[in-house]
């Protein structure tokens, strides 16, 4: 294997680690509330504005701007499943689609009109810095977020796992009227799981700033990847989402390699006819 | 009765409307009957048959794409381009359908894959060079003077009563097949599939049925699309906005229904035009605002008409199905 | 063996859930024109076994032959088409269309014109008392109505054989009574041969000829209804089914 | 950037502002009114939302100066300003719109696809179509009578692009031995990607193109695309980019320490854009594009360039406003020598139409029997400081030409 390819693949992993948490929000989402968030792209966008606004007028690097950014966005998340997606949480999936198509042509063209245009990227003063490991050139900022993406996704499964908020969502998950009987506050924890997704994105949305430049039709873009990687890794599952991301970062690689680079989403997919034909549960997503 | 007639008032006054419209309003219409007959195409399989489709510009674009290109390079006619057109689309649906019902993907796991196969064929058709790739496949456009409906070429006025035809008749097509067994045989498979299986219907065949039925249609209206702009592009033809925007009007207008689709257009093309005089009215010209409008519009519908437009309307106007023993839902 | 052939022959069934013996060699025969009562504590595997009869679920092993024809490998359309109705025990209407339009849809079974498949679908809901609901949608019926309506589905096929699976649960015993006297007078007229799965006793006793009872997936004895109660071993795993339970 | 969003305010300063600047177009004299000034009205098409709302909305800048300058020469106009939203329906709406709100003549519509569908709509009605950008060569192949196209065909392009950076060889006495061509896979690239691949060959380039990669604009990020074209080992990469994927583009090569001895663009847009200096800085200069440019020196091109800094003082001057003013131009002088705004009236004059005195580097405007400017020619304009500096031809020139570039990490 060339040097070259090596550099890429890890670039892939590293790339596709952050793609996960973005996915990972839609994935909880979806697990939980069941409901599909075709609005999932426009979300990370303007986490991505979020972040891009901090940067510039407060010069707060999106590292530490993640926190925050995914805070403000559990805030909205949980106040947009209260006022509007509760309501369509029992409407069959055409309508859900409907309503978060339309709060993504708000989301979309919103950002048209408070940012314009333009391409808004963050400029770390690292920015361009890359770390020499043996042969391999590992680009700091990909490195950086990577690893963000990894702790904050680790953080949510300890979260989980552990927490009462976290069990008790579970229990939603897994048995509705069981969570109901037992006298769980369900369309708390909704919103509440929500919110979660919504902070996940708004984490993502905060280092993916620092990769790529967000401008208004980045959102649907990001919507249909986010799709892509939960549904290889198991729509629903945490863990099947950071291996979806990762999978897919990688196999955008291989196929950009050894393909036309304009063709791998194309690749992307193919991927995904397959998985839905052969294995609808992803990866490692659970029977239900 | 009563509903005979206001289908007949409202037929003629379609008939009519040139007489009145100018060219812009002409051209408002075209794009109104155009989503119309789109709307009915799809609501045949999400509508009767209760299979969710967002990835419907895979059979409009095939359609369209397999006419042109035939057009194109061997100078074929659109009437004899038509029929490959279709034959193309409705083998697409079946692969689509065969695959997603065999293996037994459903719900949004169903729709994602008809994004999938959409999305696919995007990149794969931005990747053949003889169709134009992303550079388009140009249809010349020759004379827009005569009546050419063996080519398609002529008149916008021609345009605006085929793609009136057109809508009618998938209006026509749909009533029809409402009141025969493959009709019920749909119905019975959108409200619960294991029940229709124990009541003898093969609802693999009838899926696929409405799955190819609706590709089909769908493809005509892409051959439509393709010779009244001249132009295709895969984004235009395969995007997802494409799909969406097939999908808008018949739930809008109220899934299910025969009226649905022709209201929803009827509702969502004149309102895009309305809220963009309105906000130049008001002297608000930033883009993107029509836009923005246009998504809270709709919002809005689904929101506090979530069954749609049209059974909301005929509750007001006494159009209750119940009368109407021919009418399905 | 007696000369004619039975119009369900089960044998030996078996079905297992992820190593759960649900069923585990189940056999009976049904003549033409038997109503015979398939009875047992919860979770006997009842339904199980009408879902194999019916081909929603694919035995593991075993015959089920339909008047001397394997129904092995067929989907329920087949089943249904081969000349069996079913209903379900959790009712599934068809919520947004009309009670008619419900029976209707099974009518056009057996014929392609819709004329004639309302024509039949307003007899069976005249006999079964729904017509004056006939253009209402299925979802705003009350549960016997329900119940009524996945009958008159299942009725306007025109099955040679019947399956019902707890339609008299939650019905009045004057509903109860009318039930029971129209599947009588569909037997006694037109032949009909009925296997239904029934917990209201009231019902099996007067309307089925033969009583078959299962625990556990396994069969535990056969008989006529009078003497099927008497029988020690059933009243065996009803009672252990209840001390189970404290 | 917020300039964009509050057009008016900013057009009305420039108004105020600018008096002078317009008066010193010299030009005005010569070309006194034939008429009492009746505004024509010109529809302008631009996808100032959607997918190439960016490229519309430089388009609508340049638009937005415009009407000052030319009542200032005499030739009042009206600006019907419609957004196409990158959308081939509402593109043929508007346009049926424009005109039914009584548009004299339109102009449009930066992308290839819509612009046809406008300009069948014109066709129709016999009004006027001015083309401001937009590269397909079919447009012009249709036979239409009322399309103008002042822009050039994308084998135009390729074959000025290529020619400029033999001379630039020439001039600076460095070779590349090798190079890749990486090309965004849109309308636009694809189209120049075909012409290269035409053409390169005619050329006799003193280098070969060891391989062409095509990649997807909305790809998130290039790491694959430039770690492809580095494997390569070219020293001279050939980018034609979108927009914004110059940047992602560079940034990777940054990363990935990918350095030929120039990035050159043979004529697409990107790498002399406000957005690519600013978050490039330091690593956007020595980027060459090879495309048709303002003419720094002359008169017409010194008013506009005044009016448009004063109008949006963070927004670089780029070549849709070059050619989304000349649009105006050609309508207003058509009008102008027609002494009519009737669109037929225009159309009569239009195929007669000869600019000699205009912004954009190149001959006389005139349009051949198609309908199409075969005077529009490309300069090299290389990236200085953050600004784009002609450096060839050598009468528009503003700075000597500096290749090969200094590597990433020689840059102060």
């Amino acid at each position: 294997m060339s040097i070259d390819l090596a550099n890429q693949i890890v670039t892939g992993i590293l790339t596709g680690l952050v793609y996960s948490l973005m996915a990972l929000g839609l994935s909880v989402i979806f697990g939980v509330v069941r409901v599909v968030n075709f609005a999932h792209g426009e979300m990370t966008a303007l986490a991505m504005y979020a972040a891009w606004a901090l940067a510039t007028w407060l010069d707060l690097d999106p590292l530490l701007g993640m926190p925050l950014i995914a805070l403000v966005m559990f805030g909205c998340g949980y106040l947009l499943q209260r006022g509007l997606i509760d309501s369509f949480i029992a409407k069959p999936e055409h309508m859900q689609f409907i309503l978060l198509v339309s709060l993504a042509i708000i989301m979309v063209n919103g950002s048209l009109l408070a940012f314009g245009p333009d391409a808004h990227g963050v400029q770390v003063s690292y920015g361009f810095d890359t770390y020499e490991m043996g042969p391999l050139l590992v680009d700091k900022v990909r490195l950086l977020a990577a690893a963000a993406s990894l702790a904050f996704s680790l953080a949510l499964m300890v979260f989980f796992r552990r927490s009462k908020t976290g069990k008790a969502i579970r229990a939603c998950a897994d048995n509705l009227v069981g969570a109901r009987v037992i006298g769980l506050d369900v369309r708390r924890l909704y919103a509440v799981t929500f919110g979660i997704g919504t902070a996940c994105v708004g984490a993502a949305g905060a280092l993916l700033s620092m990769l790529i430049d967000v401008m208004p039709p980045t959102g649907p873009e990001l919507t249909l990847l986010a799709f892509i990687i939960v549904i290889v890794g198991g729509l629903g599952s945490m863990t099947g989402a950071l291996l979806g991301g990762v999978l897919i970062g990688v196999s955008e690689v291989l196929a950009g390699y050894f393909l036309m680079p304009s063709m791998k989403s194309m690749f992307s997919f193919a991927i995904l006819i397959v998985v839905l034909v052969a294995r609808p549960q992803g990866l490692l997503g659970g029977r239900k | 009765m009563r509903r005979r007639i206001a289908l007949l008032a409202l037929l003629s006054a379609f008939v009519l409307a040139p007489l009145a419209a100018g060219p812009y309003l002409l051209s408002v219409l075209v794009v109104v009957m155009y989503m119309a007959y789109l709307g009915q195409a799809w609501n045949i399989m999400m509508g009767f048959a209760g299979q969710l489709s967002l990835g419907h510009s895979l059979y409009g674009g095939l359609g369209a794409y397999v006419t042109a290109a035939l057009f194109v390079n061997w100078g074929v006619p659109a009437v004899l381009g038509l029929p490959a057109g279709i034959a193309v689309a409705v083998a697409a649906g079946a692969v689509v359908g065969a695959l997603g019902f065999r293996f037994g993907v459903k719900g949004v796991y169903f729709a994602l894959l008809t994004i999938a196969f959409a999305e696919f064929t995007r990149v794969l058709f931005e990747h053949i060079p003889s169709l134009g790739g992303t550079g388009g496949l140009f249809l010349p456009v020759g004379s827009r003077d005569g009546v050419d409906l063996l080519r398609l070429r002529g008149h916008p006025l021609m345009f605006y009563y085929l793609i009136l035809a057109m809508a009618v008749g998938a209006f026509l097509l749909c009533r029809r097949l409402l009141a025969c067994r493959i009709g019920y045989q749909w119905l019975a498979v959108r409200e619960d599939q294991e029940a229709a299986q124990a009541l003898g219907i093969n609802v693999f065949r009838a899926k696929l049925a409405a799955v190819m039925l609706s590709a089909g249609l769908t493809a005509a209206g892409g051959v439509f699309f393709a010779f009244y702009y001249n132009t295709l592009f895969p984004t235009q033809a395969f995007g997802m906005g494409r799909s969406i925007d097939i999908i808008l009007a018949p739930i809008v207008g109220g899934l299910g229904t025969l009226f649905g689709p022709i209201l929803g257009a009827l509702i969502l093309t004149p309102l895009g035009e309305l809220i963009t005089w309105g906000t130049e009215a008001l002297g608000f010209k930033a883009a993107g605002l029509k836009q923005l409008c246009y998504g809270l519009s709709l919002l809005a519908i689904v929101k506090f008409l979530p069954d749609g437009v049209w059974p909301w309307l005929r509750r007001r106007i006494g159009f209750d199905p119940a009368d109407d023993e021919e009418e399905g839902t | 063996m007696t000369a004619p052939s039975p119009l369900l022959l089960v044998e030996n069934l078996v079905k297992n859930f992820r190593g759960l013996r649900a069923v585990d060699g189940v056999s009976f025969q049904v003549n033409a024109g038997d109503i015979v009562a398939l009875i047992g504590p919860n979770g006997a595997g009842k339904t199980t076994v009408f879902n194999m009869i019916a081909g929603s679920l694919q035995p593991d092993a075993g015959r089920i032959e339909l008047a001397g024809r394997s129904l092995a490998g067929l989907r329920p359309d087949q089943v249904c088409r081969a000349g069996v109705g079913r209903t379900f025990q959790l009712v599934k209407p068809f919520g947004n269309i009309s009670v008619e339009e419900n029976v209707v849809i099974g009518a056009l079974r057996w014929t392609g014109d819709v004329a004639e498949a309302r024509r039949l679908a307003r007899e069976v809901l005249d006999l079964l008392g729904l017509a004056d609901k006939r253009r209402l949608p299925a979802r705003s019926l009350t549960l016997p109505d329900r119940k009524c309506l996945e009958v008159a589905r299942a009725l306007a096929t025109r099955p040679k054989l019947l399956l019902l699976d707890e339609v008299m649960a939650g019905l009045r015993p004057a509903e109860t009574d009318r039930m029971v006297a129209i599947f009588q007078r569909l037997n006694r007229d037109s032949g009909l041969t009925i296997v239904l799965i029934e917990h209201v006793m009231r019902a099996v006793m007067a309307l089925s000829h033969r009583v078959v009872v299962i625990n556990s997936g396994k069969p535990v004895c056969e008989g006529g209804p009078a003497e099927v109660v008497r029988d020690p071993r059933v009243l065996e795993c009803y009672l252990g089914e209840e001390a189970a339970r404290c | 950037m917020p300039v964009s969003r509050f057009p008016f305010v900013s057009r009305r300063d420039f108004l105020a502002g600018t008096a002078a600047g317009a008066a010193a177009l010299g030009v005005g004299g010569s070309l006194r009114p034939a008429r009492a000034a009746q505004p024509l009205k010109v529809g302008l098409l631009l996808p100032l939302s959607g997918s190439l709302a960016r490229e519309g909305q430089s388009c609508k800048r340049g638009a937005d100066v415009t009407p000052a300058l030319m009542a200032d020469l005499g030739m009042p106009v009206q600006l019907m300003i419609a957004d196409t939203e990158t959308n081939l329906d509402t593109a043929r709406t508007r346009a049926e719109k424009l005109i039914a709100d009584g548009a004299e003549v339109l102009i449009g519509a930066f992308e290839s696809a819509q612009t046809l569908a406008v300009a069948q709509v014109c066709e129709q009605r016999g009004v006027p179509l001015v083309i401001n950008i937009a590269a397909a060569p079919n447009i012009t192949e249709q036979g239409f009578k009322t399309v103008f196209r002042n822009f050039p065909t994308a084998p135009r392009l390729v074959t000025e692009g290529l020619a400029l950076m033999k001379e630039m060889f020439k001039t600076s006495g460095t070779t590349p031995s090798k190079a890749v061509f990486m090309h965004n896979n849109d309308t636009f690239g694809t189209a120049m990607a075909g012409a290269v691949g035409k053409l390169f060959p005619t050329l006799e380039m003193p280098f070969p193109i060891v391989e062409t990669i095509s990649y997807d604009g909305a790809a998130r990020d290039l790491a694959v695309e430039v770690g492809k074209a580095k494997a390569t080992g070219a020293d001279l990469l050939i980018l034609v980019a979108h927009g914004e994927d110059s940047i992602k583009v560079i940034r990777e090569m940054v990363k990935q320490r990918f350095e030929p001895k120039a990035v050159v663009s043979p004529g697409s847009p990107g790498m002399y854009e406000v957005q690519f200096y600013k978050t490039l800085g330091k690593y956007a200069d020595y980027s060459l594009t090879n495309l048709p440019w303002i003419n720094p020196h002359t008169k017409m091109s010194q008013a506009l360039l005044t009016a448009f800094g004063k109008a949006y003082p963070d927004a670089l001057f780029e070549m849709n406003v070059g050619f989304t003013f000349e649009a105006i131009l050609i309508a207003a002088d058509a009008a102008r020598r027609a002494g009519s705004t009737n669109p037929k009236a225009l159309l009569d004059v239009l195929p007669t139409t000869n600019i000699a005195d205009h912004v954009m580097i190149g001959g006389p405007i005139v349009f051949d029997a198609k309908g199409q400017n075969t005077n529009t020619r490309s300069a090299t304009i290389q990236n200085f400081g953050g600004r784009p500096k002609v450096v060839f031809p050598a009468e528009a020139a503003e700075a000597r030409v500096v290749f090969p570039a200094p590597g990433w990490q020689q840059r102060g």
